[in-house]
This record gives C-alpha cells, sequence and structure tokens, in this order.
C-alpha cells in the first residue's frame, strides 16, 4: 500500500484533450482527424493499464496540480475504482468512434469535427472525475462535462433537439448549482477538508438531520445519476445522435453522476457512517429502490427503442447507488462491478439501436417485427446486450447482479432482494419479447421489412465487438472483482 | 521614487486628462496616446504597489507634506495604500486600460466627430475612480466622487437620444447620493472633529451609543448604494448604462459600482468598525434581505429584458447584492467573498461589456432576436462571451465560482439561508439566459456546414476589440486560478484583524 | 425643546433638506428638479457652517496682533468654511451639466416634464 | 447655553425667510420667476453665512450661487420655455414621497441631542484639529486669511481637485451641448461672428448697457485684487475667478452674446479653461522634482529665493491664480453654451 506521486493521471486526462485542439486542427482532413482519435484512446488505454498492476497491488497514484482554496486543491488520485470506470470509458471510446464514423460519413453529417471534438473533451472530464481526489475537483469535471457534452446532444440543432438540450442542462446544471454546489461548501464549512477519505470527512457526532439534509442534496445534485424526479433529462437527451446515446447515455454521463455518488457515499459520508446510521442507509436504498422499480415499469411501456433503453438505464443506475446504499463488502463489490457490466451491456443495446434504424429506419419497437431475418449479426449483438443487462449468464451482468443479491442478504435492508428480483424479472420482460418477435413474427411493415439490409460494416463490427466484450467480461470477472475488492478494501475497514 | 507611487497612480490620468484638452485642440490625434500612456502609468504604479504593501504593509502618503506635523492628528489630506485596495487600484487602472486600448475603434466609429473630449474625460473617470479607491480622507473622497460621476454624466450623454434623459436621472439620483453621503459626513464630523479615515478609525468608539454618529452611518450608507444602485435605489442604472455609448459603458459598467462597494467597506471597517457592524443588530438582517432582494429583483428583471445591454445591466445590480451581502455577513469567508467579489465582478463585467461592445459594433445592435448566427459570424467574440458567461454563472476554475464559493460558505456560517437560495437562483437564471442566447445564436439558423445551406460570412469584430476582450477573458480564467494566491497574501490582511485569529 | 431651539440652524438644515430631496424626487419639471438639487446643496453647506460656527468669533483672519499668539476662541473655524466652498463649486458644476442636460431634452421632446418626456420615449 | 447676542434674532428670521424663499422658489410656476427667486434664496443665504463667520463662504455664494447659478437658469430657460405645463394627478405619488422625506427628517432630528451646542468653541469639530491651523498658518506659510492657507495648501489637494470639478462641468457642458450642434449648423447660412457687427436689440436699455460698460472694468480690477489679495482679506482665486467670468457675463447679457463672442472664439477659451488647472498641477508636479510631496510647495524654496514658509504663500498665489484663471473660463464657456444652446452665435 503505497501512495506514489505520479504524473501519469494527468497525462491521461490530458492525452485527449491534445487529441481534441488536434481534432480541431484538423477538421478539413477527416481521415487525419480521427486516426489522431484511435492514436489517442490507445495511448491512453495503455497509460491507465501501466497504472493497473500498481493499483492492483494496492498502490494510489496521486498528483496535485495546485492549491485553488485553503486545504482545496485541483488534486488526483487514482484507485481502483477510479482506474476501472476509466478503463471502461476509455476502452469502450474506440468501439465507439469507429461506429460514429460508420454513422456519421455516409450522411456526410455536419459538423463532425465539432462532434468529435466535443466528444474528446467529454471523454477527458469523465476520466478527470474518476481520478479527481476531492469533491472539489469532482465537481469541477462534472461541469466540465456537463457543457461539453451540450453540442453533442444538440448535434441536430432542429427544434426537437433544442428542446431536448434545454432539458439536458437545466436539469444537470440546475441541479448541480442549487444542489450539491451548495452541500459541498456546507461540507467544506463544516469539515474543513472536500478530500475523499476511508471513514468520511464528518467528526462524530455531527447531527444527524445535517447528514440526512446533505445526502439528499448530493443524491439529488449528481442529477447524471437519474434518481427520480430528475431522471427525465435522459430520455430527453435521446434526441442526440446514437453514438453519443451509446457512449455518453449509456457510460460516460450517466456513470459519472453514479460515480460522483459512490465518492460521495464512501469518502465523503464514509460506508460505516451510512452502515451505523440506518436513516441515511435507509434514504439511499429508498429513493434507488424507487427508481428502480418505476424506471422498468416506465420501459415497458416505451414504444421508441431509445426510450426505452433510456429508461432501462434509469433503472440499472440505481442498482448501483442501491448496492451502495446496502453499505456491506459484498453490495459495494457488486456495485461497483456493475459500473462495467452494465456500460458493455448497454453500449451494446444503443449501438444496435443505432444500426438498426440506419439499416431499417426503424425507431419503434412496433416497427421491429421478423427484422431479425433480415440483420441477423445486428439482432444477434442485441440479444447479447439484452442478456448482459438483464443479468443472465454467460454475460457480465449476471456476476454484478449476483454481488449485489449477495449483498442485499447480508444488510439490513433485506427488502432490496425483493426489489432486485423483481426488477430482473421487469428487464426481461421489455427486452425479451422485443427480441423474440424480430426473429420470429412475420414483418409488420412489409415496405421496410423489403429494403431493410444489414447496416455497413463500420456500424455493425463494433456492436459486435461489444457484445462479444459481454460474454468475455463473464469469464475474466475474477479480474475486475480485483478492482472491486481493492476497492472495498480501501473503503470499508471492516 | 517608491515613496512617491501612491500619488503616481492618481496623477497619472489626471495629468493625462489635463493635457488630453490641451491636444483635443491643437494636436486631436495626439489626445488618444496621452491617455493610454497616463493610464499605464498608473496601472504600473498600483502593480507595483500591490508588491510593495504585501510585503511591507500599508503605504501612507502625505499631499503636501501635511501629516507628520507632530500633531495628534493629520492636518492635511493623505492618501493610504494598504491590503483593501491595492488590489482594486490594480483592478480599475488594469481595467481602464485595457477598455481604452479596447475602444478607439468603438469610438472612431459610434462617437465619429464628437470624440474631443471624450478621451479626457474617460481619463478624470478614471481619476475619480483610482482617488475613491485611495483617498485617506472621507472628505476628500466626496470631491472624488463627485469627478466621476460629472465625468460619468457627460460620457453617458454622449449616447445622444435617450441617453439625455437617463443621464439627467443619473445626474439627479448621483447627486442624492453624494449629498447624502456629505451629510453623512457632517455627522460624523460634528462628533469627532476630523476627516482622516485613521484618525477617525482610532476615535470612533466600537461600542457607542451616539445617535449622531448612527445616523451619520446610516446616511453615508445610503449614499453609497445609491452610487452602487443596491436594490431599491438602482433605478438610474440599467437606463443610464444601456443607452450610452458602448465605449463609456464598457468603463463605466465594471468600475463605478465597484468602487462605490469599495467606498462601503472603507467606511464599514475602516472608519466605523466590525464591532460597530455587529453591535447594529436591528441593520444587518435588514440588510441582508436587502442584498437578497437585490440579486433576485437583478434575476428576474434580467430575464425579463430582450436587450444584451440591458441583461448585463441588471446582472451589475445583482451582482451588487452579492457584495454588500457578503460584507454585511462581518465573518471571515463572507467578508473574504466580497472582496474578492469586487476585483472578479469587475473582471467579468468588464469582459462581458467587451464582448457585447464587439457584438454591438458589427450588428449595430444587441437585441437578442438580432443575434441569430452570431455564432458563426463572430465565433471568437462569441467564445469569450460564453466564458464570461460561465463565469458569471459561477463555473469553476472561473473566477466567478470562487466568489461565490467564498459568499456561499460565509452566508452558511451565519445562517443565512435566503442569501444562499438568492447565489443560487442568481447563477441559474444566468444559466437560463446564456442557453437561450446560444439557442438564439447558434442553433436558430440553418447550419451553415450543412450543405445547400447559405454560408454565414465571418465577421469578426476588429483585431484591436478583439484582443483586449479575449485578453480579459482569459484573465477571468486566471484570477480564479490564482485565487488561493490573492486570499491568502493579500485579502487575509484586509479583512478586519479580529476576524483572521 | 430648550434643544431644539438651541439648535435652531440644524433644524432649518433639516427643513432645507427635506424640500431638496421631495423637489428632487417628487417634481416632474426637470429644471425645478435642478433648483431642488441647488436647495439641498445649500442645506448642507449650511450644516457645515453651523457646525463650525463659534459664538464671539471673528473671521478666520488673523489681526496683525494676533500673528505670535492667535486666540482660538474667537477667530472662526477655517476648516469647515474651504470644506464647503468645495461644495458651492461642486454644486454649481453639477447644476451647469444638470441644465444643459435638461436644455438638450428640452430641443429632443419639447417639454421639461418627466412623464411627457418618457411617455415620448415609449413611442 | 443660549446664545444672547442680538444678531440671533435676526438669524431666525433669516433662517425662517430662507425657508419660504426655498417654497416659494418650489412652487411657482414660472420658471423664470423661480429662478429669480432662487437668487434671492441665495442671497439670504449669504447673509446667514456671513452672520456666522463664513465670510469666505458667503462671498463665493454670493458670485457662484445668487450671480452665476441664476444666470445659468435664466439662460436655460431663455433658450426653451419658461412656462410649466400642468398636469393632473400623481398627488399620490408626491404624497408618498413627502412621507418617506418626513421619516428621513425625523431620523435625522433624532440625532438632534446629541449634537453639541451650536456655537459652542469647545465642540469636537472646532477642538479637533481645526486649532492647529489657527495656530500655525503664520508659521507654516505666512499666509493669515486662514481660509487662503487651509485651502490651497493644509487641504490643496481638494482644491485641486475642485478645481478639476470645474473643468470637468465646462469640457462635459461643451461635449454635451456643443460638439453636436456644431454640425447641424452647416444647414444654417454661415455668419463670420467676427466681422458681423453686433446686432443690438433696440429693445435694450441703453441705460443698462453703458453703465455695465462702465462697471466692467471696475469689477475686472477688483476681481483681480481679490485674486492677488486673497492672502490676506477675503477672497481668493475662485472668488475673483467667478467675479471676472461674471464681468464678462454681464457684457454678454447687457449686449449681446455676439459682442462677446467677437473677443472670445471658442479655441482661445477652452484653451485657457485647461491652462488654468494645468499650472495648479504643475505647481503640484514641481513639488515633486524638487524633492518634496506632492503640492508641498515648501519644498520650492530650493528654487525660490525664501525660506519653506514663504514658499509656501507663494505656492498659493500661483495655484490661486491657477484657480482663478479656470472658474474665470469655465464659468464664460459655461454660460455660452447654455445661452447659445451649444450653437456659439448668439443667445441672451
Amino acid at each position: 500500500m503505497d501512495t506514489i506521486h505520479s504524473f501519469t493521471p494527468v497525462w491521461v486526462i490530458l492525452t485527449s484533450s491534445v487529441a481534441a485542439l488536434l481534432i480541431a486542427l484538423l477538421g478539413r482532413w477527416p481521415n487525419l482527424r480521427e486516426s489522431c482519435i484511435f492514436v489517442a484512446a490507445v495511448i491512453k488505454l495503455g497509460l491507465l493499464l501501466s497504472l493497473a498492476p500498481g493499483v492492483l497491488d494496492g498502490d494510489l497514484y496521486e498528483f496535485e496540480v495546485m492549491e485553488l482554496l485553503p486545504n482545496v486543491s485541483l488534486a488526483f488520485r487514482v484507485d481502483a475504482l477510479g482506474l476501472l470506470f476509466a478503463l471502461v470509458s476509455v476502452s469502450l471510446w474506440i468501439p465507439t468512434t469507429i461506429f460514429s464514423m460508420g454513422l456519421l460519413r455516409p450522411l456526410k453529417s455536419h459538423a463532425q469535427t465539432r462532434f468529435f471534438f466535443c466528444f474528446a473533451i467529454a471523454i477527458s472530464s469523465a476520466v478527470g472525475v474518476a481520478f479527481s481526489a476531492n469533491l472539489f475537483t469532482l465537481f469541477l469535471f462534472y461541469e466540465a462535462l456537463s457543457l461539453s457534452t451540450y453540442p453533442l446532444v444538440t448535434h441536430h440543432q432542429d427544434d426537437d433537439a433544442i428542446k431536448g438540450g434545454r432539458k439536458y442542462l437545466t436539469y444537470l446544471l440546475g441541479t448541480s448549482v442549487a444542489l450539491a454546489l451548495p452541500a459541498m461548501i456546507i461540507v467544506y464549512q463544516k469539515t474543513g477538508s472536500l478530500d475523499f477519505a476511508n471513514g468520511g470527512v464528518f467528526a462524530d457526532g455531527t447531527s444527524t438531520t445535517l447528514l440526512v439534509v446533505l445526502l439528499v442534496m448530493f443524491l439529488f445534485g449528481f442529477a447524471k445519476a437519474g434518481l427520480m424526479p430528475f431522471h427525465t433529462w435522459l430520455p430527453g437527451a435521446m434526441v442526440a445522435p446514437a453514438p453519443v446515446s451509446a457512449l455518453l447515455h449509456a457510460v460516460a454521463v450517466v456513470k459519472v453522476g453514479v460515480f460522483s455518488i459512490i465518492r460521495v457515499l464512501t469518502g465523503i459520508f464514509g460506508v460505516d457512517l451510512l452502515a451505523n446510521t440506518p436513516s441515511l442507509s435507509t434514504i439511499v436504498c429508498v429513493l434507488a429502490g424507487i427508481t428502480l422499480i418505476v424506471a422498468s415499469l416506465i420501459a415497458l411501456t416505451q414504444d421508441n427503442i431509445k426510450s426505452r433503453l433510456a429508461y432501462s438505464t434509469i433503472g440499472q443506475l440505481s442498482y448501483i447507488i442501491l448496492g451502495i446504499g446496502l453499505a456491506t463488502k459484498s453490495g459495494i463489490a457488486g456495485a461497483t462491478l456493475h459500473i462495467p457490466m452494465h456500460a458493455f451491456g448497454k453500449i451494446t443495446l444503443f449501438l444496435c439501436a443505432g444500426a438498426i434504424y440506419q439499416a431499417c429506419g426503424a425507431k419503434c419497437i412496433s416497427q421491429m417485427h421478423g427484422m431479425g431475418r433480415k440483420i441477423p449479426l445486428t439482432m444477434t449483438a442485441f440479444f447479447i446486450g439484452s442478456l448482459c443487462v438483464i443479468g443472465l449468464p454467460p454475460t457480465g451482468g449476471f456476476v454484478s447482479k449476483w454481488y449485489l443479491l449477495t449483498g442485499s442478504l447480508n444488510s439490513g435492508q433485506q427488502w432490496a432482494f425483493a426489489v432486485f428480483l423483481t426488477s430482473s424479472l421487469l428487464n426481461a420482460a421489455y427486452f425479451l419479447p422485443f427480441v423474440y418477435k424480430a426473429f420470429f413474427s412475420s414483418p409488420s411493415d412489409e415496405a421496410k421489412w423489403e429494403s431493410a439490409k444489414e447496416p455497413p460494416l463500420l456500424t455493425v463490427v463494433p456492436a459486435l465487438i461489444t457484445a462479444m466484450g459481454c460474454v468475455l467480461l463473464f469469464f475474466f470477472s475474477g479480474k475486475l472483482y480485483q478492482f472491486a475488492d481493492k476497492f472495498v478494501e480501501l473503503y470499508v475497514s471492516k | 521614487m517608491t515613496g512617491q507611487l501612491p500619488i503616481i497612480v492618481i496623477l497619472g490620468p489626471l495629468l493625462a486628462a489635463i493635457l488630453a484638452a490641451f491636444t483635443a485642440w491643437l494636436r486631436p490625434k495626439l489626445s488618444y496616446p496621452l491617455v493610454v500612456l497616463g493610464l499605464a502609468i498608473s496601472f504600473t504604479a498600483a502593480l507595483k504597489l500591490v508588491f510593495i504593501v504585501a510585503d511591507e504593509g500599508a503605504k501612507i502618503y502625505w499631499l503636501g507634506n501635511w501629516g507628520n506635523q507632530n500633531h495628534e492628528f493629520v492636518v492635511g489630506i493623505q492618501i493610504t495604500v494598504d491590503n483593501l485596495n491595492t488590489l482594486l487600484l490594480t483592478t480599475v487602472s488594469g481595467i481602464a486600460l485595457l477598455t481604452a486600448l479596447y475602444a478607439k475603434r468603438l469610438v472612431e466609429t459610434e462617437l465619429a466627430g464628437r470624440q474631443r473630449y471624450f478621451y479626457a474625460l474617460l481619463s478624470l473617470l478614471v481619476t475619480g475612480l483610482l482617488g475613491i479607491s485611495i483617498t485617506g480622507d472621507i472628505f476628500n473622497l466626496y470631491v472624488f466622487l463627485e469627478i466621476a460621476a460629472l465625468s460619468s454624466y457627460a460620457l453617458i450623454a454622449y449616447g445622444k437620444g435617450r441617453a439625455y434623459m437617463a443621464s439627467f436621472n443619473y445626474l439627479i439620483m448621483g447627486t442624492m447620493g453624494a449629498c447624502l453621503y456629505l451629510l453623512g459626513v457632517g455627522f460624523v464630523f460634528i462628533k469627532h472633529g476630523t476627516l482622516n479615515i485613521d484618525n477617525l478609525s482610532g476615535i470612533i468608539p466600537t461600542l457607542d451609543p451616539s445617535q449622531a454618529l448612527f445616523v451619520g452611518f446610516v446616511l453615508i450608507l445610503l449614499g453609497v448604494w445609491v452610487k452602487m444602485a443596491f436594490f431599491p435605489f438602482h433605478g438610474w442604472l440599467p437606463n443610464a448604462y444601456t443607452h450610452a455609448p458602448t465605449a463609456s459603458a464598457a468603463v463605466l459598467a465594471p468600475l463605478a459600482t465597484k468602487v462605490a462597494v469599495y467606498a462601503m467597506l472603507r467606511i464599514m471597517f475602516t472608519v466605523y468598525s466590525l464591532d460597530y457592524i455587529n453591535g447594529l443588530t436591528g441593520i444587518q438582517p435588514i440588510v441582508l434581505y436587502l442584498s437578497t432582494a437585490a440579486i433576485v429583483m437583478g434575476s428576474f428583471f434580467s430575464l425579463t429584458q430582450t436587450n444584451l445591454k440591458m441583461i448585463a445591466c441588471y446582472f451589475i445590480i445583482s451582482e451588487i447584492g452579492y457584495m454588500v451581502g457578503g460584507a454585511w455577513l462581518a465573518n471571515r469567508p463572507g467578508l473574504t467573498g466580497a472582496m474578492y467579489h469586487l476585483v472578479a465582478d469587475a473582471a467579468m463585467t468588464s469582459a462581458l461589456f467587451m464582448a457585447i461592445g464587439c457584438i454591438v459594433y458589427r450588428l449595430g445592435q444587441a437585441q437578442l432576436d438580432d443575434l441569430k448566427g452570431v455564432f458563426f459570424k463572430m465565433p471568437v467574440t462569441m467564445a469569450a462571451f460564453v466564458v464570461t458567461m460561465a463565469a458569471l454563472i459561477g463555473v469553476p476554475p472561473t473566477c466567478g465560482f470562487f466568489s461565490k464559493w467564498y459568499l456561499i460558505q460565509g452566508a452558511a456560517e451565519a445562517g443565512v439561508w435566503h442569501f444562499v437560495a438568492a447565489l443560487l437562483l442568481s447563477s441559474l437564471v444566468k444559466a437560463i439566459i446564456l442557453f437561450r442566447i446560444i439557442e438564439i445564436g447558434y442553433n436558430r439558423v440553418a447550419h451553415p456546414a450543412i450543405e445547400g445551406n447559405p454560408a454565414i460570412p465571418r465577421n469578426e469584430a476588429p483585431l484591436s476589440m478583439l484582443i483586449p476582450t479575449v485578453a480579459m477573458t482569459l484573465g477571468l480564467i486566471a484570477l480564479g486560478l490564482a485565487t488561493n494566491t490573492l486570499v491568502n497574501t493579500i485579502i487575509v490582511n484586509a479583512v478586519p484583524a479580529a476576524l483572521t485569529q | 425643546m430648550e434643544n431644539l431651539i438651541a439648535n435652531f440652524n440644524y433644524v432649518i438644515v433639516v427643513i432645507l433638506m427635506m424640500i431638496g430631496l421631495w423637489s428632487m424626487l417628487a417634481q416632474k419639471n426637470l429644471i425645478k428638479k435642478c433648483i431642488g438639487m441647488a436647495i439641498l446643496q445649500t442645506g448642507i453647506i449650511l450644516f457645515f457652517i453651523s457646525i463650525g460656527a463659534k459664538n464671539n468669533a471673528l473671521i478666520p483672519i488673523l489681526t496683525e496682533a494676533a500673528y505670535s499668539d492667535p486666540d482660538v476662541a474667537t477667530v472662526a473655524n477655517p476648516l469647515t468654511q474651504i470644506l464647503m466652498l468645495t461644495a458651492i463649486v461642486v454644486g454649481v458644476a453639477t447644476l451647469g451639466v444638470g441644465l444643459g442636460l435638461a436644455q438638450k431634452i428640452y430641443h429632443q421632446h419639447s417639454s421639461f416634464d418627466e412623464d411627457e418626456i418618457l411617455e415620448n420615449q415609449r413611442k | 447655553m443660549m446664545p444672547s447676542l442680538p444678531i440671533w434674532q435676526f438669524d431666525v428670521l433669516l433662517l425662517v425667510l430662507v425657508v419660504l424663499f426655498a417654497v416659494v422658489a418650489l412652487s411657482i410656476r414660472n420658471l423664470m420667476g423661480a429662478a429669480v427667486v432662487f437668487g434671492a434664496y441665495s442671497f439670504m443665504m449669504c447673509l446667514i453665512w456671513a452672520g456666522m463667520g463664513a465670510v469666505d463662504v458667503a462671498f463665493t455664494e454670493a458670485a457662484v450661487g445668487a450671480g452665476v447659478s441664476t444666470v445659468f437658469i435664466v439662460s436655460t430657460i431663455y433658450n426653451t420655455s419658461a412656462t410649466m405645463r400642468s398636469r393632473p394627478g400623481g398627488m399620490a405619488f408626491k404624497l408618498f414621497i413627502g412621507v418617506v422625506v418626513t421619516l428621513a427628517g425625523v431620523f435625522l432630528l433624532s440625532a438632534l441631542p446629541d449634537f453639541p451646542d451650536w456655537g459652542d468653541p469647545n465642540s469636537p469639530a472646532n477642538a479637533t484639529v481645526a486649532p492647529y491651523y489657527i495656530e500655525n498658518s503664520i508659521r507654516d506659510t505666512h499666509v493669515p486669511n486662514l481660509v487662503t492657507s487651509v485651502l490651497a495648501d493644509y487641504r490643496g489637494f481638494d482644491t485641486l481637485l475642485e478645481t478639476i470639478v470645474v473643468f470637468i462641468a465646462c469640457i462635459a457642458i461643451y461635449s454635451i451641448l456643443r460638439i453636436e450642434t456644431a454640425k447641424s449648423k452647416t444647414d444654417e447660412p454661415e455668419e463670420d461672428i467676427a466681422t458681423a457687427p453686433p446686432s443690438y436689440d433696440p429693445s435694450d436699455s441703453l441705460i443698462v448697457r453703458q453703465a455695465s460698460r462702465f462697471m466692467v472694468p471696475f469689477m475686472q480690477l477688483f476681481a483681480l485684487y481679490v485674486i492677488a489679495h486673497g492672502h490676506y482679506s477675503p477672497g481668493g482665486g475662485f472668488q475673483g475667478g467667478v467675479i471676472l467670468g461674471a464681468s464678462l457675463i454681464l457684457l454678454a447679457i447687457s449686449f449681446d452674446l455676439k459682442f462677446l463672442l467677437r473677443q472670445w472664439r471658442e479655441k482661445p477659451l477652452m484653451l485657457l479653461v485647461a491652462s488654468g488647472v494645468c499650472l495648479y498641477a504643475t505647481v503640484g508636479l514641481a513639488c515633486m522634482f524638487t524633492g518634496g510631496n506632492y503640492l508641498d510647495y515648501g519644498s520650492l524654496d530650493s528654487v525660490l529665493p525664501n525660506d519653506r514658509a514663504m514658499a509656501r504663500s507663494h505656492g498659493i498665489l500661483l495655484v490661486e491664480i491657477g484657480v482663478g484663471i479656470t472658474v474665470m473660463f469655465s464659468m464664460l464657456a459655461i454660460h455660452i453654451n447654455l445661452a447659445s444652446n451649444g450653437r456659439f452665435d448668439r443667445g441672451l
């Protein structure tokens, strides 16, 4: 267990920022521009992997850029959870970029340079959040992420996009400024520290009322996590192009929200405080539980593929929050594992949704009857992705849900077990019939069915890669569990 | 020579203005470089003073050398440079210098053929503002107040049309403010017989039941409130700054109100004292409510406006609420926030008005509806504008974030939750306005990069305006990153000592 | 009450100030506002002069006999007087600028009436 | 302690009268009348101040408040209109302001019991800093008129700024009125002011003209005396400057503005306005170059053949002249602008 002073975390963040600059400069030469992204992504991945052995040994990599306020600095620290999250975001950046090329280039979409530029900035910000050593740095990158993704959401620049973008910002900026920021300042004013620490920052005997208020402010303040009732920005943001929905609204942005909540719960409040104060734990679990069930129910009613996926995402995010709220070892481990598992599953689904739209112009589930026979590759990938989200073997989702279920039994909140199970059933209910009908029903829309054909390789291959990832995660879950284990070791004393 | 630095800060623009009044007739082209030179001298001196004062403590300068007469009281006029005002002096002269560089093209087009005395008046305005910030004599402060006010009436009236009435209203309100201030000075003088701030701070008892001193305090306070457009005395400001020529507004808007806030801080914490303020248990909550009201009303009215300049003016009104509120929280983070915001807000407002000036220069007006496609026409300007608005909203790591940070911390410490709520509300309102502008300027237009849509010609503001704008905008970020240094080396020494122990 | 009579000057100051303020705020005519402003200012000057007054004092010019050892009690306070010299000059300067603006406004709107001018502007 | 001098009753009468005049000036519906009553109000004020020993202030107010200010108002009205249009309504607003102002007045009066008695020579205002000037002015500056020494030396910075205020007012009014109308003038037939004979209005009174022609030289002589002798008697740069300005304004009023403009063209006039403050500021600057602080005339002894106190005395004279120049020409320029509505051709 060493703390290593290292500049590598900063390099990791800077790589994609530099790439963003190059993208802006090379805008006129699309091939050069996109190769830039790949080079950056590979370098970034390499740097991250170089940190992995150390982190798995229990080392922490730290770097303090500058002190901005007394006792609050712009500082980075890489631990297992951060590294895991960064790895997931960066490794998924590569297939998404391939997919974007496949989707945007044939359409001759406008402002591709802006698109890739903002994308790179968003990745930088997400990694920045992952590596933040304190709440302040985290908040900084959290806001940067909101702002850099706004142009991506409004990419189409039509009325729908503007409306969606407006909602996106109102919710994300509004909650973070009105709730998270004051909560953070109050924490600073009460404790004089914002560093994430084992056991939290609050002194013993801090009034429970204050803690409850702060907790609620944080939970809702990080609205990227999609806790109800601050969730509607996510379905609204589905106006974005498919790759944006895929990487950002299944992985980077929403997971940043959840990640921030994990950090606050473990590093600011502390797992012990959570476990020993029933009211805190209950609030987290109840809020997450309600969101979980309600979101799954709403997902059932959605006909638009992307909306259904969006509500599914909202539900799955609450799995993670609920897992942390349980405040048990296996609960937290399960929650940690659920980040990569769900990421791979959901991105597969979104990529498929994009591919489906490109292949046969279908946006709605009801138009999909029988399409599976026309586009078998895409639908197979979709099937694997949905298995992963539901949590069935042989996909990674099974592993994380296993730990979550175990965690719920060990905790004082056994009702969570029922919630998990119900929700998983609901997941199955909104995914499987869809897949079944796609393969085995007769076509509902003959004209579309006739014209449909498998989309170009550049769009299908990324989906297949991530689908493969879902399966591989199941077999290599042991490696991932090491990350979760290290994180639990760091933050849970008992 | 360093001993003379305090007066050089004032003399730079003062002498430049006097000489410019000659060259206005003899060599009209010389007026502008003269004024820029004067401001540059002033800025250099002020900057040097920041370091000297941070190292060695306050510097006192006696005009006419009437200070060391072995008399208990200073018989002449004294100017004082201490940690409370070095930063402000630098800000005022720096922003004035940058704005003067920026304003040349604007003045040539907006005031074509009428600019004879413009630069002289501009320089005199800056003299007045610097004087208010540097003087150590409460009557001298009044004279500087009037110098700044008279030159700003003229600078505003340059706008023609509705500017005359706006300027006249400002004149009536401004004179009223100055008179209330002077009357307050009389009430202080009648009890203590001296006008020197340092002497007064020594003899005004901290817990004095004297009604005269109290009335004097309230009068002075009302006077500076009128000058700074604090709610409910804000009526004159939006019209005055909106109808003024953009070049005038770019100097007035960031500086004039801030300097009045400084005067309030000086009176509150140097002439009177922290204990005195804390003793005013009846007044403190009222002022805090007024601050909240200022922020809320400013935000609300900025939402209802359709003119960019008008919106910016209501921002100023709400920002004034920040500073007054912060000062009246009378605790360490609150005061730190107010003092830091003094500098930060001057920089932000300056950047905002510079960006608006660039837009006005090209588009001829600043109605929101006219902004369609402006992001494609003037990408650099709009980038600066967006960063500035982000600073006003309080997005880290710009300076706006840190002032808000301290203010909220102060309010939380004092338990004044309505002030916290108002601060957050104002952030949100500014965010709404920013995105409304982005929508209109960026999204409400057929994207020129899509085939078939007409290309929007790039029509950026001239470089002489663009460079200062961008520099100021980058300054906002630099200021934000320098927060800790500023707070720990300078502002900490400006906050009353009782709070920092 | 006795105090009120002893400090009669100050009462007059307050009355003048009220008159001045009232006409600056409530009068609609721009010239009247300017006159009100001047009255407010003279009121304040009266205040300061009253502060510096001494019973039985002479004007603040020393006689040759008093050069070496002036009696402070018999010479009027020069400080308040010079402050007020400044205030008078500031007053006339402000009045001049105010009148200049008023003239300009009149030539735009053919009126000195505030309401009428605002109505005109709204058109 | 109640002052028991007979002069006190006279003061009370004057104070009451002042209030009356103020009310009348504000309630007269004819603006010209209001201006005249306001002039009378200022004269009453002068008397009160003179009664309290403030001769210099009274002197200045007589020249500035009662003289020049009134002329400014009159020339503005001359250029516009003297009638007030009556509009109904607005009573509620006026009443509201009345209530607010009354409350403010009551608030101010609440401090009255806390004041030291009127005329008490030992009150803080009279006993803190002020005695220093009385005791040391002769030693420090050789100037027996304390007002002059405090004005131009002890608080010389205030006076520099005060001159700047006048200077600003002058260029501000010039900028507001003059510059714009300079252009619109072109559509009128251009008259050469210098060569065209002054047009006399036949209604002008010959007596007034002759009388003023006779008086002006004496006024100017007196004004010069006031400036030069300010060290020893009431007066100084301001009073002298205002009287000089007023003498020229008198000429303009009794004859015609054109008559005056034949002698005073725009450019030299405005240059002279600036030269006064320039003189003042330069004297201050010279003190810095001779090793003192700004406006420390004492340090001029290295270039003047006197001791420090005498150097101060000379310094005071120099700056008083500067003040005089600026004030005189500013008053003139402001009057010309106001009277001709910025056209610099004809007017009151």
